[in-house]
């Protein structure tokens, strides 16, 4: 039988946060390569890079391990003139998956949206809290959802993923 | 006013308990009082009854929009202590808990104040350092707090967690040992039936809905649900609802209010012989004499009337109380409810006289006024009779928010670096 | 938990929100010329209505943003959310 | 089979007996039963001792509503919980249950003396005395009151079970799977809404499960709830059963309580205890039935005295005869229904008091027919029996000549109440319907409707009926209008809720709520000790006490007899004492209006509200990347907020002074290692970050050239330092700004909302960087010589590389941003690398080290190096009262700006005064003596208390470095007294003499900076 939820840590990423106003936005989306998403808490992605809207003005990209210096460059290229904020955060988050039929139900041990596949489609992200800590959720398949959690909330986050899949052992 | 004590109830129990006397009557407004009060909660309460008792002013109206004491006086988690930090602070939870040690004699009417002891735990070693500097000043304003060890704190409260092994492990503690409860229904009955037995009319069912003032700006009474009442003075003791009565003035004032929630166990055999408060962990607890563990929660974020809460609130108290007391996880909740607190800047109280003459007002308690009831009353009393702030109520004027001299308590618990 | 109206996200629960006090109070361009008292008042005191309030929040974990939205303080109902800048909404008593 | 199961029927399973102990006796039940239908099956009546008089208690009722019946089940291992009620726990082989609130035994209590003594103890006996002599109080009297209150005991050791929860949401929640409750539930989900249907029972059926000839569309009721379920099952619907809805908040916010593994013998290990369900629903329907009322008459708390449709619950549903011969005593027509099942099932029916003078209708004309014999207009006036009633008085309502009539049951009915509950914690209004003398919901504050049973319908018909259109218009409410938030059912306007009707919700329990005015109760025959709350013992006469003694609001009336406090909050007791209290003081019930409701519906576990919050789940431990490596060699951490820091590393044998002292020096000799991984960055980028700096911080920014750092200081608007820390300016748009540990949060948060609200003009985006770098800091004079080998494409000779400036280059292999900066006044450097190469640069760097004697230090190190410099740490030489003028930092205030966040306050009046605390160096006379951080400062030990104080000693430590110990504090216009001598007063009754100094200790030229 399948198992009914996995949790498994993400192998590094590059990530970047950008930020800037609306002359930028384009420029970002075609020097990564990936169209900045502008509806609200929806990913755009282009494997195996992706775009995640946080918020009106502020983007989270995320691409291979190793890509960090050239996108970096590019995307520092394609700004000239347009104010903008690139920050690489690679290292600031680490990345769990939660797959399985039963994954949703163990995110919502401690998330409070509505992960209805209606209500919280395949594409949509967004920042927001697990239990005590702060989390980006993205739904990346039917049962399938990435979690970026900053390094240091992540052993917190992963226990509690645990402790909510222990009955679905 | 008939005596209550042990002979008076065996009398009474062979008449099979028909003839006790009414506690306070419920007399009709008369057309103007000397002093009117807003706000039949123990403060204005206590306020009456000191105003009558101390400066013979008897022409005394408390107005209640619903039931006396229904307020955050009714809804309190009763935890009385006084070893607060600042100077003035001290002094005035301090002259309240020299009140409380004999109200219940004084008021011919047991409050129940229980010196069981306030612990306060410490659970870093910034914790310690702040406790401890509590502790220094209040035994220099004379004041009795004490630093206990981990194992001491333990002794004083068995069902303590002093493991290692949670998140925040306890390192060490504070304790007030004259610090206690009271059961704060009867402070406010105590304080009614005294004042009204000197003549004070309490008026429950009377809601304040505005504030007259006269052509040289003073006040000349209320409008209520029940008629205008003319008053000489007007007291504002209206706790959450400050905001709402003295706009009724036209003065804005620096105050929020928020519900705050607390909630109660169902009742066991004693367990918990003390109070216990964590500030960092956020939790506070006792056990009342009837059983019931009774836990503070927290504010909710936003300002609020409801007298209601999010559950997440009480869920982060009880997270908190789990952990501290593991063996209170499988007790449970009875009944979970709100106040409204009103909440100032600096966390202090205001107590004095206003912009507008003849105004006063007693506000500002927040999350902590059930302590100050009697002194709170009783320095109240003395500002409205006299016309100027007594000595201990003179730090707390409206004045200090233009100045800058805040009485921060909150601040003075400082940060974690 | 309330549902707090992000006028970017939408509808989400209270605990992704910071509240962050009474909307409209603005800060004048030059502090410096403000009486004692004026300062004071724009630094603490507060209309803390019973009723209808204009109030700030901040989608803290969610889109981050600061917006300002209208809720009755009685029955904690909202009945309007705007971004920061916009107009405050006439709302019909 | 026992003795009084009957020979057939009810829903238990004949063929799985279970046995279970009570009071250490040994008795057999059978699967299905609750501890309730076991022991009177068993013949066990007496379960219980009241609170108060510890009168023998049996049980009252079959649910929720119980308020006699309460045990504690003890399961071993610390899974013991107190004041369960006997009819809501399930039978399981072993289980173990025992009485409370008596000693030695519940047949023989010695606290029954209580009970003849009683006289003294009306209600509020204790406000009355107690309060001579005055030290007794809390010594003898109040002990002894202590020990006779309470219930149960609360458990003795830890909790060993785990609590799951979980956040849910739903088109329709429906609240009660009774037949109105599932018909919604059906209708809602066959409209297509997403179904959440609960109920707080085993079984789903409600009322149906004791009701065996009912049938809806023409199937027998049982089949009918088989097929229902199986559809809502098809359709998605997720159905709950053993799960209370205990609490309606805000915005149809619903927490459900589900008990998993309760009524298990062998719970699986992977099985939580109880799961929180916290349900976000579109609508809610409430289908929560109706409790039925007893009447108060003279000794109605006897054992065998029941309410009636409780007793037809026993025999249909359990399969138990509650008794032998039973009477009758009602004043309404349902309880004619359980005198005939009992009477089928060979029960004697003794007779039937009836209050009403010709109670009408078929169900009356079926007892007659059957044989029973009612009286009319007949009450009760009494009950005898001590552990069991053994017989009751029924007397003419008027009064006349009275019937003694042996029995060893009495089923009562005064009627029913609609559980209105969860409506009213929804705030919704109450209207009373004088037909049916009870509240019902009136308007609704929230999404949400009732139906059936709560809502005072009690025909199964109309039930199935209501339910069915509260389902579909649930689901069609919820298709049209998805949002919670900013609609109450009927679009209301933001207008407070009208009034007229009567409110029983917080917010408005403050408001009026009537008391009567002064004026003559009318004199009433009052029923000797009539129990009105049994669980309390308040009688008929604690009310009329009350009220005499003028205690008039309701509210006053249940705080001073405790009517409606105890564990079943009134749900039996409530309306009784309602009524009693109206016509006592000749008004209206709606005018007296009720108490309020409030979560939880009933009790709810203290570990399902934590649920997994507990040890390292209770909040996030934080570790930095290095944590592993300071663990590994023997660090002592601290928790500063959520991190673990390593405070010190002490070698073998070593205690923290010694491990400390040690630090120091080889930070001040040679060189040292530091993780200030913890500190906040905030990545501050754009065209205006420059003008962005100067408005959030003191300093000017405008003139810091890229490549260059200063120390920044931020205050509140109300000029209170808020934070401080470095800023290195990485290029014209940018800056790598830090922040205090516990701060990084707060700052970020202080400087979006003046960037969005007052400043959005300025380009200048803001990005955390704390958790991306990890940070070594390498301090001490050998710091360059550390490090020199490791740095690559960066120049860091003293004069390439000045004090406080910042290149980016790499450093042992790894991009780094590398800063000059020093918190310890010696040479030092601070590498900032990827959080993932943290451990390996750490390691590379002390192995560089081990040539200059490197030492590891933590933060107690870095706290006095940083102290014998009089650096501040804002939140130990600040505490929110303080301005940068106290710490002697104007020097900090850009004094050409025009404006920043906080310069304003500086202005005020309070501000400016001399006599404001300022920091100070304090040296004791004694220089072996540390003082104590914390410690107060006065001029005069000796003076009387309360003393007048100077301020506090901020830090204190022994400093290797000068051989002496130093402190700094705040004191009362300090910087005029440098060289007075204070003192320094201890806890043991002794003062240590100190001398007022500069609050720099140590290299005061800061020449060690340059090194
Ligand atoms: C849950 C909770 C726990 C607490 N725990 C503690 C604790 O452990 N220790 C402690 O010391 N303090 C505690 N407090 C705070 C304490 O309860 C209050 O500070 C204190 O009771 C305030 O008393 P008061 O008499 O000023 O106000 P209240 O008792 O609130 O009285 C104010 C009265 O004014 C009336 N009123 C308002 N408006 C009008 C009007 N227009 N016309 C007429 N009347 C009006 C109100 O109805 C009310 O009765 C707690 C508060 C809450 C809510
Ligand atoms: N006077 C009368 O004759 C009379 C009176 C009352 C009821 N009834 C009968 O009762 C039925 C009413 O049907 P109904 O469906 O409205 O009520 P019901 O009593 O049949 O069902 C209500 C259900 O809700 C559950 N419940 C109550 N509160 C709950 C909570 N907070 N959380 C979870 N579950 C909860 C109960 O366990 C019960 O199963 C009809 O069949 C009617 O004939 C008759
Ligand atoms: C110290 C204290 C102890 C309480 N104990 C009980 C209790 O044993 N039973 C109970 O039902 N309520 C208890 N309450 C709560 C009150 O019933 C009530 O909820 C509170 O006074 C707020 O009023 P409200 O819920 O009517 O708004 C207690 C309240 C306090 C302050
Ligand atoms: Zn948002």
């Amino acid at each position: 039988m399948a198992e009914l939820v996995t949790i498994t840590t993400l192998p590094p990423a590059t990530r970047f946060v950008v930020r800037g106003g609306e002359a930028a936005i384009p420029l970002i989306g075609r020097a990564f390569g990936v169209a900045l998403p502008r509806d609200a808490c929806r990913a755009a992605s282009v494997p195996p890079r992706a775009a995640l809207w946080l918020g009106p003005d502020e983007w989270l990209l995320l691409a291979p391990d190793g890509d960090g210096e050239r996108i970096a460059s590019e995307i520092g290229a394609a700004l000239t003139g347009a104010p903008a904020s690139v920050v690489d955060i690679s290292d600031r988050q680490v990345a769990l998956s939660v797959g399985g039929p039963r994954a949703a139900t163990v995110v919502n041990a401690f998330n409070p949206l509505d992960l209805h596949p209606e209500a919280f489609p395949v594409g949509m992200c967004t920042r927001t809290v697990f239990a005590k800590a702060e989390i980006v959720l993205w739904r990346t398949a039917a049962d399938g959802f990435r979690i970026e959690v900053w390094r240091s909330f992540a052993p917190y986050v992963e226990g509690l993923l645990r402790e909510a899949a222990e009955e679905y052992a | 006013m008939s005596r209550y004590s042990i002979f008076s109830l065996a009398r009474n129990a062979l008449s099979g308990h028909r003839n006790w006397p009414r506690q306070w009557r419920s007399p009709e407004p008369r057309r103007e009082y000397d002093v009117v009060i807003v706000g039949a909660g123990g403060h204005g309460l206590a306020t009456a009854y000191y105003l009558a008792k101390e400066h013979r002013i008897q022409s005394v109206a408390v107005l209640e929009k619903g039931w006396l004491g229904g307020g955050n006086t009714g809804r309190n988690t009763t935890i009385i202590r006084s070893n607060y930090l600042q100077d003035e602070s001290a002094a005035i939870y301090e002259h309240a808990l020299k009140l409380w040690e004999g109200l219940s004699a004084e008021l011919n009417y047991n409050v129940m104040y229980s010196p069981r002891g306030v612990m306060m735990l410490a659970h870093s070693v910034h914790d310690n350092q702040v406790l401890k500097r509590h502790i220094y000043a209040n035994r220099l304003n004379g004041i009795d707090n004490e630093w206990l060890s981990p194992e001491e704190a333990k002794r004083f409260c068995p069902p303590l967690n002093i493991g290692r092994n949670i998140r925040y492990p306890v390192t060490g503690a504070a304790l007030q040992r004259r610090g206690g409860t009271a059961r704060h229904d009867a402070v406010a009955w105590g304080y009614a039936r005294g004042a009204d037995g000197m003549g004070v009319d309490i008026i429950e069912n009377c809601e304040v809905t505005g504030l007259r003032r006269g052509a040289d700006g003073a006040v000349t009474g209320c409008d209520t649900t029940r008629g205008f009442i003319g008053a000489k003075k007007v007291a504002v003791v209206a706790a959450g609802h400050t905001s709402v009565v003295m706009a009724m003035a036209g003065v804005r004032m620096p105050i929020e209010s928020y519900p705050l929630q607390a909630l109660v166990s169902e009742p066991v055999k004693p367990v918990f012989p003390c109070v216990v408060m964590s500030n960092s962990v956020h939790a506070y607890i006792s056990q009342s004499d009837k059983g019931e563990l009774v836990i503070g929660a927290g504010t909710d974020a936003y300002v609020s009337y409801s007298q209601n809460g999010g559950l997440h609130v009480a869920e982060h108290t009880l997270d908190a109380i789990c952990e501290l007391f593991p063996e209170f996880r499988r007790m449970r909740m009875l009944r979970n409810w709100g106040g409204i607190v009103d909440v100032t800047p600096d966390r202090s109280p205001i107590i004095g006289l206003t912009p507008v003459a003849g105004l006063y007002v007693n506000c500002g308690w927040g999350t902590g006024g059930f302590k100050a009831t009697p002194g709170s009353g009783h320095v109240f009393a003395a500002t409205v009779a006299r016309g100027e702030p007594h000595p201990i109520a003179a730090p707390f004027t409206l004045d200090r928010f233009r100045t800058g001299r805040l009485i921060d308590e909150a601040a003075a618990a400082a940060v974690a670096h | 938990m309330l549902i707090v109206p992000c006028p970017h996200c939408g509808d989400r629960p209270e605990i992704e929100f910071r509240y962050a006090g009474p909307a409209h109070i603005e800060r004048a361009q030059r502090p410096a010329e403000l009486s004692d008292e004026d300062w004071a008042s724009y630094l603490y005191l507060r209309d803390n209505p019973k009723g209808l309030h204009f109030e700030r929040w901040r989608h803290i974990h969610g889109c981050g943003r600061f917006f300002n939205a209208a809720r009755d303080t009685v029955s904690d109902r909202f009945v309007a959310s705007y971004k920061a800048g916009q107009k405050r909404p006439e709302i019909p008593r | 089979m026992t003795p009084f199961r009957t020979p057939a029927g009810g829903r238990i399973d004949r063929g799985k007996p279970i046995r279970f102990t009570f009071d250490g006796m040994a008795y057999t039940g059978q699967a299905g039963d609750t501890l309730a239908s076991a022991l009177l099956a068993n013949g066990v009546h007496l379960v219980g001792r009241s609170f108060k008089y510890h009168r023998p208690r049996g049980i009252v009722a079959a649910g929720a509503e119980e308020p006699n019946a309460l045990v504690t089940v003890d399961r071993g291992g610390g899974r013991e919980v107190p004041n369960l009620r006997a009819t809501q726990v399930e039978i399981y082989e072993g289980l173990t249950a025992i009485s409370q609130n008596r000693w030695p035994s519940l047949k023989r209590d010695l606290g029954a003396v209580n009970d003849l003594l009683s006289p003294l103890f009306p209600a509020g006996f204790y406000y009355k005395t107690f309060k001579w002599p005055r030290s007794f109080w809390a010594k003898v009297y109040e002990p002894a009151i202590r020990r006779s209150a309470g219930l149960g005991r609360a458990p003795k050791a830890p909790d060993p079970d785990r609590y799951a929860q979980l956040y849910a949401h739903c088109d329709v929640l429906v609240i009660g799977g009774g037949p109105t409750g599932i018909a919604a539930a059906l209708a809602a989900a066959e409209a297509g809404a997403r179904v959440i249907l609960c109920d707080e029972q085993p079984e789903f059926g409600g009322s149906l499960l004791h009701d065996p000839g009912a049938t809806i569309d023409g199937k027998a009721a049982t089949e009918w709830i088989a097929e229902s379920l199986a559809a809502l099952g098809r359709r998605d619907a997720v159905v709950l059963p053993r799960t209370t809805g205990f609490g309606y908040f805000a915005h149809n916010f619903v927490g459900l309580a589900e008990r998993i593994t309760d009524h298990l013998a062998a719970p699986g290990a992977r099985q939580p205890r109880e799961r929180l369900w916290q349900v976000r629903a579109k609508e809610v329907v409430l289908a929560a039935g109706a409790i039925e009322r007893p009447l108060a008459f003279p000794q109605n708390d006897r054992p065998g005295i029941m309410l009636a449709e409780a007793a037809r619950t026993y025999l249909n549903r359990y399969g138990v005869r509650p008794g032998t011969r039973a009477v009758v005593i009602t004043d309404g027509d349902s309880a004619y229904r359980a005198a005939l099942d009992l009477a089928a099932a060979g029960i004697a029916i003794a007779a039937i008091a009836d209050t009403r003078a010709a109670p009408p209708g078929p169900l009356v004309d079926a007892a007659r027919a059957a044989g029973i014999v009612v009286h009319p207009a007949t009450t009760i006036i009494g009950t005898e029996g001590r552990r069991r009633v053994h017989s009751a008085r029924l007397a003419p309502v008027g009064g006349g000549p009275e019937d003694h009539v042996s029995c060893d049951l009495i089923l009562m009915s005064g009627g029913w109440t609609p559980a209105v509950h969860l409506f009213s914690q929804s705030r919704g209004k109450l209207r009373y319907d004088e037909a049916l003398g009870a509240f019902v919901p009136g308007t609704s504050a929230q999404r949400e409707r009732s139906a059936g049973g709560c809502r005072g319908t009690y025909e199964l018909d109309a039930c199935i009926g209501e339910g069915h259109a509260a389902g579909r218009e649930a689901a069609a409410a919820a298709r049209r209008s998805p949002a919670v938030s900013a609609t109450v059912s009927g679009d209301a306007p933001a207008a407070p809720l009208p009034g007229g009707e009567r409110s029983s919700q917080p917010g408005d329990a403050e408001r009026g709520r009537d008391v009567a005015g002064e004026g003559a109760l009318p004199r009433r025959k009052i029923p000797k000790r009539a129990f009105v709350d049994f669980q309390n013992d308040v009688t008929v006469k604690d009310l009329a006490l009350a009220l005499r003694e003028g205690f008039r609001s309701i509210e006053h009336v249940k705080r001073y007899t405790t009517t409606g406090m105890a564990t079943d909050q009134g749900k039996t007791s409530n309306m009784t004492a309602l009524e009693f209290v109206a016509t006592s003081l000749g008004k209206a019930v709606p005018a007296v209006g009720t108490t309020t409701f409030r979560q939880p519906y009933t009790p709810v576990t203290f570990g399902v509200i934590a649920g997994a919050a507990r040890g390292d789940l209770f909040e996030p431990v934080r570790r930095t990347p290095i944590h592993s490596w300071a663990a590994e060699n023997g660090a002592v951490f601290e928790d500063v907020g959520l991190w673990k820091r390593a405070w010190y590393f002490p070698k073998a044998g070593e205690d923290m002074h010694e491990a400390v002292a040690r630090e120091c020096r080889a930070v001040r000799e040679g060189a040292g290692i530091f993780d200030a991984s913890t500190l906040g960055k905030i990545e501050v980028v754009g065209p205006d970050a420059a003008e962005f700096m100067n408005r959030l911080y003191t300093n000017a920014w405008t003139k810091l050239e890229p490549g260059r750092c200063r120390y920044g200081l931020m205050l509140t608007e109300a000029g209170f330092i808020m934070d401080d820390g470095v800023v290195g300016r990485l290029a014209p748009d940018r800056f790598h700004v830090t922040t205090t540990t516990g701060g990084a949060p707060r700052v970020l948060h202080h400087m979006e909302d003046y960037l969005q609200t007052e400043f959005p003009d300025l380009k200048v985006w803001l990005t955390s960087t704390t958790e991306q770098w990890a940070v070594i800091a390498v301090q001490g004079p050998k710091a360059r010589d550390v490090i020199v080998s490791l740095v690559d494409g960066i120049d860091i000779a003293r004069d390439a590389m000045p004090h406080m400036s910042v290149r980016l280059g790499k450093v042992a292999g790894v991009p780094a941003r590398l800063f000059r900066v020093s918190f310890t006044g010696e040479l030092g450097f601070e590498i900032n690398v990827p959080a993932r190469h943290g451990r390996a640069v750490w390691e590379a760097v002390h192995a560089a080290g081990q040539a200059h004697g490197i030492a590891p230090y933590g933060t107690e190190t870095m706290h006095v190096l940083r102290a014998e410099k009089g650096y501040i740490i804002v939140g130990q030489e600040s505490d929110g009262t303080v301005i940068p003028a106290d710490l002697g930092l104007d020097g900090m205030i850009g004094k050409t700006k025009p404006d920043f966040v906080g310069k304003r306050s500086l202005a005020r009046p309070d501000m400016q005064l001399a006599d404001r605390k300022q920091l100070v160096g304090l040296l004791a006379t004694d220089p072996k003596v540390t003082l104590e951080e914390g410690a107060q400062v006065v001029e005069d030990p000796n003076a009387p208390v309360p003393m007048r104080m100077l301020g506090h000693v901020t830090s204190s430590y022994a400093s290797a470095a000068l051989g002496r110990s130093i402190a700094l504090a705040l004191v009362s216009g300090g910087r005029a007294r440098k060289g007075m001598k204070l003192f320094v007063p201890a806890l043991d009754g002794t003062a240590q003499e100190a001398t007022v100094t500069d609050p720099v200790f140590y290299d005061p030229e800061g020449k060690r900076l340059d090194g």
